[in-house]
């Protein structure tokens, strides 16, 4: 049921061949097939538990396919976190034991001082420049010298997106970025997210439960669910990629897909979902 | 053969060997020392037992000790040990004392504390010994010495038995009767300056400045002169009591101020005696080690004889060194 | 791979686990026969053999001057002091914890002196305890509740708290007064932190008990090393300590599982405590 | 009012907390007395002046046999070993904990020696210890640290552990490797838990260091107590006792304050701690 | 400003004179005056830090007015929550170690044993079925056995909601009942308490960030907000009520009222209120 309508143009940037990921017996994701080209911005949407995060882990390295493989630039996917991917997690965002400027200038610091991870002097001073102007970007330059806990959740996101931008990674991952946020504090969010991709030309990936804001945000929709459930051995079948529809800028989103991501992938998927809390 | 040119000497805090604190203290140590060319460190230990360990490893060349401990620890961990100097025996420094107006035979049937395996545990077997009874009519309370004075004071201890500065304490307060003590038993109970016998044997100069220094501070602290009771306030004050209360622990002590009562001391042949009701003691309490098959299993070696098993002799009583004192040979 | 990913498969990591272990048994065995050869009857560091004869001596012969069992007579001694001491120290604190934490009076008037007694070494003031509790098992068991009791009361103070104000406004709503929500509210709640706390005193517990029986005793695990002290019977005193070991071992493993029995509630949120 | 709502008023608080004292006061001073009537050397509860003139005595004349004053002296030995072995518990507990927590590879070799370790009680094993390290200065603070090294490495272990997996992750991202997040990540965030283990485990460094003046020292606050015991001198003791918490008081509201300052991020998100 | 739309038919529930509220000199709310019937929805919305918690604290007793009375059926208000008002809170809702029929009996554990607060016998029978009534009324008959941490949040927050029920309160508080709540789950909340509500004849106050929430279930709206701010003191000026309408079923949300929730108080205030999370 893979009905992608993206044109395959160039080399995809990320390319998921036959990748399923299974827990000892429990399948989480099967058959996923994807090809994502350069620039794209694709929303990740679906049913608390159905395997979402598992799906962006993969993409981060940390977790790998069971089977099948994920290609990075036609290259298999390295084993690990590092700097082509920025990710921005709903919580723990920041370090919170540096301020606002010194957690943006990190990056830079880890790549100019490999033994100490600190920079002094000039080199400090060009760094801090980096780093203020891309505060400024996310509209934290008065920020710059407070405390994480010092600042307001809307705050701790945009210092996480500038963060992640700095290392100017290829692609962005992010999860559930804004879940946490009060509404009019969301939608300053999307505006920033939305002119920083496509000024930066960023391939983002990004999970939420909220359907409009997948649906106004990406270019490109990926709503991932179980086709088949056995309701005695529910962990017995995988979600898959049950839609995979591009976006345009006028659209409505489809009742059916609305009820998808309401339902909880099974009750016990429910549960554990409390408890990750 | 192992010369060495530094040595390390232990001593706790008791009467009769304050005086290594003043030597110390005063540099007579030292000056002996380097008139024979070699470094002594003088070093000061709180847990009696603790030094007769550290020595029996190894720690130590020289330590300080009763000839019961000597036999029990050193002796019986096959470290063979000479005992260079005797200092001094107790002459009612150790006691058994009840709780009210009684005597030694209302004993029966008591808990009484004291240090377990101890020279005081010795000193009431010989006490009980003295009025027909055998320990299974008492039941001994192992007590660490730190803490035997303050557990006088409470009701549940009615006998005790302990060496000085304990016992003063604990007999003067009201109502308690000092029912037998080491003056029943005179040269029984001996205070030591051991030394390894194979450091000894390679390095006599070590021997040759200890016994110099101790028969000059024997010599500088015995008298009513102003050096000596100098002498004496320094190790009252090093105690933790003062020089009336050092005085009276004195009075209670068999001071060998001078070598040759040592030396006729070490050569009698009460000493085999003695150390063979020791070495019996200890036996029958499993203190001479799980080899042993009878209390002459480790042997010990005095002017007038030996006691036990000739092939393993481990400790050894050698008036050489103070005969040299006498001699002015030092 | 960065070092901090990369992962011991399982038998690997059994085998890091024991590696220490074996190195230290080495050692052990080359030091001792280095002694060994040098003084047959060192006592400092026992070959193996002796280590098992005494063993043998101590847990399965009766002793010649009692005809007991030494090693099970001093563990049934020491472990009905300890388990006393922490029992007792475990109520007053779960009592006098929750007290001072739900009632601001209370918690006025002896917080203060619960931290000045939690500052003071228990060992500097023997002899006040002797005088007040005498000698006997009374006296060991004290030792030891004083030395834990302020550390349990101090948690339970503050576990109490930190329960969150809303489930004590929700209490009050529900009509509850103060002794009901004790009851029935925190009490419970309190309970695993209880015993995670004592799981922690523990060792303190095997400490002061240790110290307490070196003081006065006739028998009792610390009893026994402080005697066998007196002629270097090392033969004895390792596997004594090591024996201690496994107690306090099997003692934190029993109440963690009790633990995560009684209380799923509480361990179902938190895995990792 | 629910008695769990009624909170006293300033004045009020400040009565409560120093009616205990109060109260301890009062019993101290009718025992001494009445124990003084009945033999007036009693030493066990000295009288308010006897403690005046032993204060007098220890800390303000100088002694006649060193020319030291004694209380002084003894501070500062027993201060210096104290905070040596702290000290370096502390910077050995940051190392190991922060390597064992983040690094699988360490974790499976050093942890179950650490918890072996910690279940040994180092009161039990004191003749062995005398023997490794003698008996001069180190094996006094290592006496301490053998006591409280464990501890603090499980503490920052667990620490370690429990930072959120997020952050390393995303340290990784902006090109970290495992140094760099050790050395920028991770250590500045759990040296504030550090200074919270090393108040927590401050008592236990007193109790072993007491525990170690006893047996092998010439001055130290445990060394005089010990001497003095055996001639029942309480009108040292309980001053050298108290001395002794005000010392464990301070030491505590400086690594409090410390923290505070140093780490303001810290104390800002938990204001309880 | 207390242009109140709503018509003084009998004895009010609440009624609140001129009631300010400070703490030291930070003046958090200022002028209220408020009556209130039985039977009133009443949503309060207003910018984060603007003084809504506080308020509901004042209603539930564990915070008096500076100044200013309070009453509640005529009486001056109790100093401590009782069984006349019910509350519902965003988090911490039900008592972890009590699973869900044990937390709904504990009100009634409470009144029938006062000394040890539990019932036996055939006491706790009848207390028994009336709480699985209630557990029943609110869809969680099947997790009855089940802890609260095995509850997903929207089943939580319905035991929270059947645990204050049954002591049948006058009042219901709630305090941003549904806020952590993800969006479909929230819609069936919704209903949940509309029905309650009607059926049961309650007096609700619900605070609610969601402009939109207090709008559709509110019967009555009230807006706090700074009507004066003096920006280097904004602790000198209190939120008032600015606005107070009563709502029928058709209604638009006007957007000046929108612009006002999504503002915070003042720039101290986010700080704060982010310290709070
Ligand atoms: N390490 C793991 N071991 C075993 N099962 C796991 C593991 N990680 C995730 N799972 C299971 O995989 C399934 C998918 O989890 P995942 O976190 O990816 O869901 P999700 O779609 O992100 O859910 P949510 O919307 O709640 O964040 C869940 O059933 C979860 O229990
Ligand atoms: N106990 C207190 N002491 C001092 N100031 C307080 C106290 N409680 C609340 N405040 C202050 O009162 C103001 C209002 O707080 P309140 O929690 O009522 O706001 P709110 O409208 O509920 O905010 P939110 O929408 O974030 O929950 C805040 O500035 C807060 O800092
Ligand atoms: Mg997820
Ligand atoms: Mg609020």
């Amino acid at each position: 049921m893979n009905d992608s309508s993206v044109k395959k143009t160039s080399q995809p940037i990320i390319e998921i061949k036959q990748v399923w990921k299974e827990y000892g017996d429990h399948i989480v994701l099967e058959k996923l097939n994807l090809s994502v080209q350069p620039g794209e911005f694709v929303s990740i949407v679906g049913a608390s538990g159905c395997g979402k995060t598992t799906f962006l882990d993969m993409l981060l390295g940390t977790e790998s396919p069971s089977r099948g493989t994920i290609l990075l630039d036609g290259q298999p996917m390295p084993a690990e976190p590092n700097e082509t991917r920025g990710i921005v997690f709903q919580k723990y965002s920041a370090f919170p034991h540096l301020n606002a400027l010194e957690n943006v200038m990190l990056g830079g610091e880890f790549s100019a001082s490999p033994l100490l991870g600190k920079v002094f002097g000039k080199q400090r001073e060009s760094l801090r420049e980096k780093a203020l102007d891309m505060l400024t970007a996310v509209g934290l330059a008065d920020a710059a010298m407070r405390y994480p806990n010092e600042l307001s959740g809307g705050m701790q996101q945009r210092l996480a997106i500038a963060q992640a931008l700095i290392k100017e990674p290829r692609i962005l991952l992010l999860d559930e970025p804004f879940g946490a946020l009060d509404p009019g504090i969301r939608k300053d969010m999307h505006k920033l997210i939305s002119e920083l991709w496509k000024k930066r030309g960023l391939t983002v990936f990004m999970i939420t439960h909220d359907l409009s804001e997948g649906f106004s945000l990406g270019s490109r929709i990926l709503v991932l669910d179980k086709p088949r459930i056995d309701p005695h051995q529910p962990e017995r079948f995988g979600a898959q990629i049950v839609y995979d529809i591009a976006l345009n800028s006028e659209h409505v989103i489809p009742t059916s897909i609305q009820s998808l991501i309401d339902k909880q992938a099974t009750a016990k998927d429910a549960v554990q979902e409390n408890t990750h809390e | 053969a192992e010369t060495k040119s530094t040595f390390r000497l232990a001593w706790t805090i008791y009467v009769g060997w304050m005086p290594w604190d003043y030597g110390n203290a005063s540099g007579i140590v030292k000056k002996w020392a380097d008139k024979y060319d070699i470094d002594i460190e003088v070093v000061q230990v709180n847990d009696y037992v603790e030094s007769i360990n550290q020595y029996t490893a190894g720690g130590f060349d020289a330590t300080v000790m009763t000839n019961m401990d000597a036999l029990t620890i050193p002796a019986a961990s096959g470290v063979d040990s000479t005992a260079v100097i005797i200092g001094d025996f107790s002459n009612g420094n150790d006691g058994v004392v009840l709780k009210g107006d009684k005597t030694l035979a209302d004993i029966k049937g008591q808990n009484v504390n004291l240090v377990e395996l101890s020279v005081s545990h010795y000193l009431l077997a010989r006490a009980l010994d003295s009025v027909s009874l055998t320990e299974r009519d008492v039941r001994v309370v192992n007590t660490s010495d730190a803490d035997l004075v303050a557990a006088f004071t409470t009701d549940d201890v009615t006998s005790v038995t302990t060496w000085n500065p304990l016992l003063s304490e604990i007999t003067a307060m009201p109502n308690t009767s000092k029912v037998f003590d080491s003056s029943m038993v005179p040269g029984e109970i001996i205070d030591l300056l051991m030394i390894n016998t194979k450091t000894l044997a390679d390095n006599p100069k070590l021997a040759k400045a200890l016994t110099g220094a101790w028969y000059e501070i024997m010599g500088t602290m015995q008298g009513s002169s102003q050096q000596a009771i100098d002498a004496r306030t320094l190790m009252a004050e090093a105690s933790g009591t003062d020089l009336a209360g050092y005085d009276a622990q004195l009075a209670s002590t068999k001071m060998f101020f001078n070598a040759e009562d040592a030396v006729a001391f070490n050569n009698s042949a009460d000493l085999i005696n003695t150390m063979g009701k020791v070495a019996e003691f200890s036996f029958d309490h499993g203190l001479l080690g799980e080899g042993a098959a009878d209390a002459k299993f480790i042997g010990i070696e005095t002017p007038s004889g030996i006691y036990g098993d000739k092939q393993n002799i481990k400790l050894r009583f050698d008036p050489l060194y103070m005969q040299m004192a006498i001699d002015k040979k030092l | 791979m960065r070092l901090m990913n990369s992962k011991p498969s399982r038998l690997m990591r059994l085998a890091l686990n024991l590696l220490p272990f074996v190195i230290l048994l080495i050692i052990y065995t080359l030091a001792s026969d280095a002694r060994l050869l040098e003084n047959p009857s060192d006592k400092l560091l026992p070959s193996w053999s002796s280590f098992a004869d005494a063993i043998q001596r101590m847990a399965f012969e009766p002793s010649k001057r009692t005809g007991e069992y030494l090693l099970w007579v001093d563990t049934i001694s020491s472990l009905q002091r300890l388990l006393l001491g922490v029992g007792i120290s475990a109520l007053i604190g779960l009592v006098i914890g929750v007290a001072n934490g739900m009632l601001p009076l209370f918690r006025a008037t002896l917080s203060p002196l619960v931290t000045a007694i939690s500052l003071i070494p228990p060992m500097a003031i023997l002899p006040i305890l002797f005088i007040v509790f005498g000698l006997g098992e009374l006296s060991k068991v004290m030792l030891i509740i004083i030395g834990i009791c302020p550390i349990l009361i101090r948690d339970l103070q503050l576990r109490t708290q930190s329960l969150p104000v809303e489930q004590l406004l929700k209490a009050q709503t529900l009509g509850a007064n103060t002794w009901q929500i004790m009851l029935r509210v925190v009490l419970p709640q309190v309970l695993p932190p209880l015993l995670n706390a004592v799981r922690l005193t523990l060792g303190s517990a095997w400490l002061f008990l240790i110290a307490g029986e070196a003081i006065a005793a006739t028998e009792g695990l610390g009893y026994r090393i402080f005697l066998i002290r007196r002629y270097l019977a090392m033969d004895v005193i390792l596997p004594y300590v090591l024996w201690i070991a496994v107690l306090a071992f099997l003692m934190d493993t029993i109440l963690r599982l009790i633990s995560k029995r009684a209380f799923p509630w509480y361990h179902g949120k938190r895995g990792e405590e």
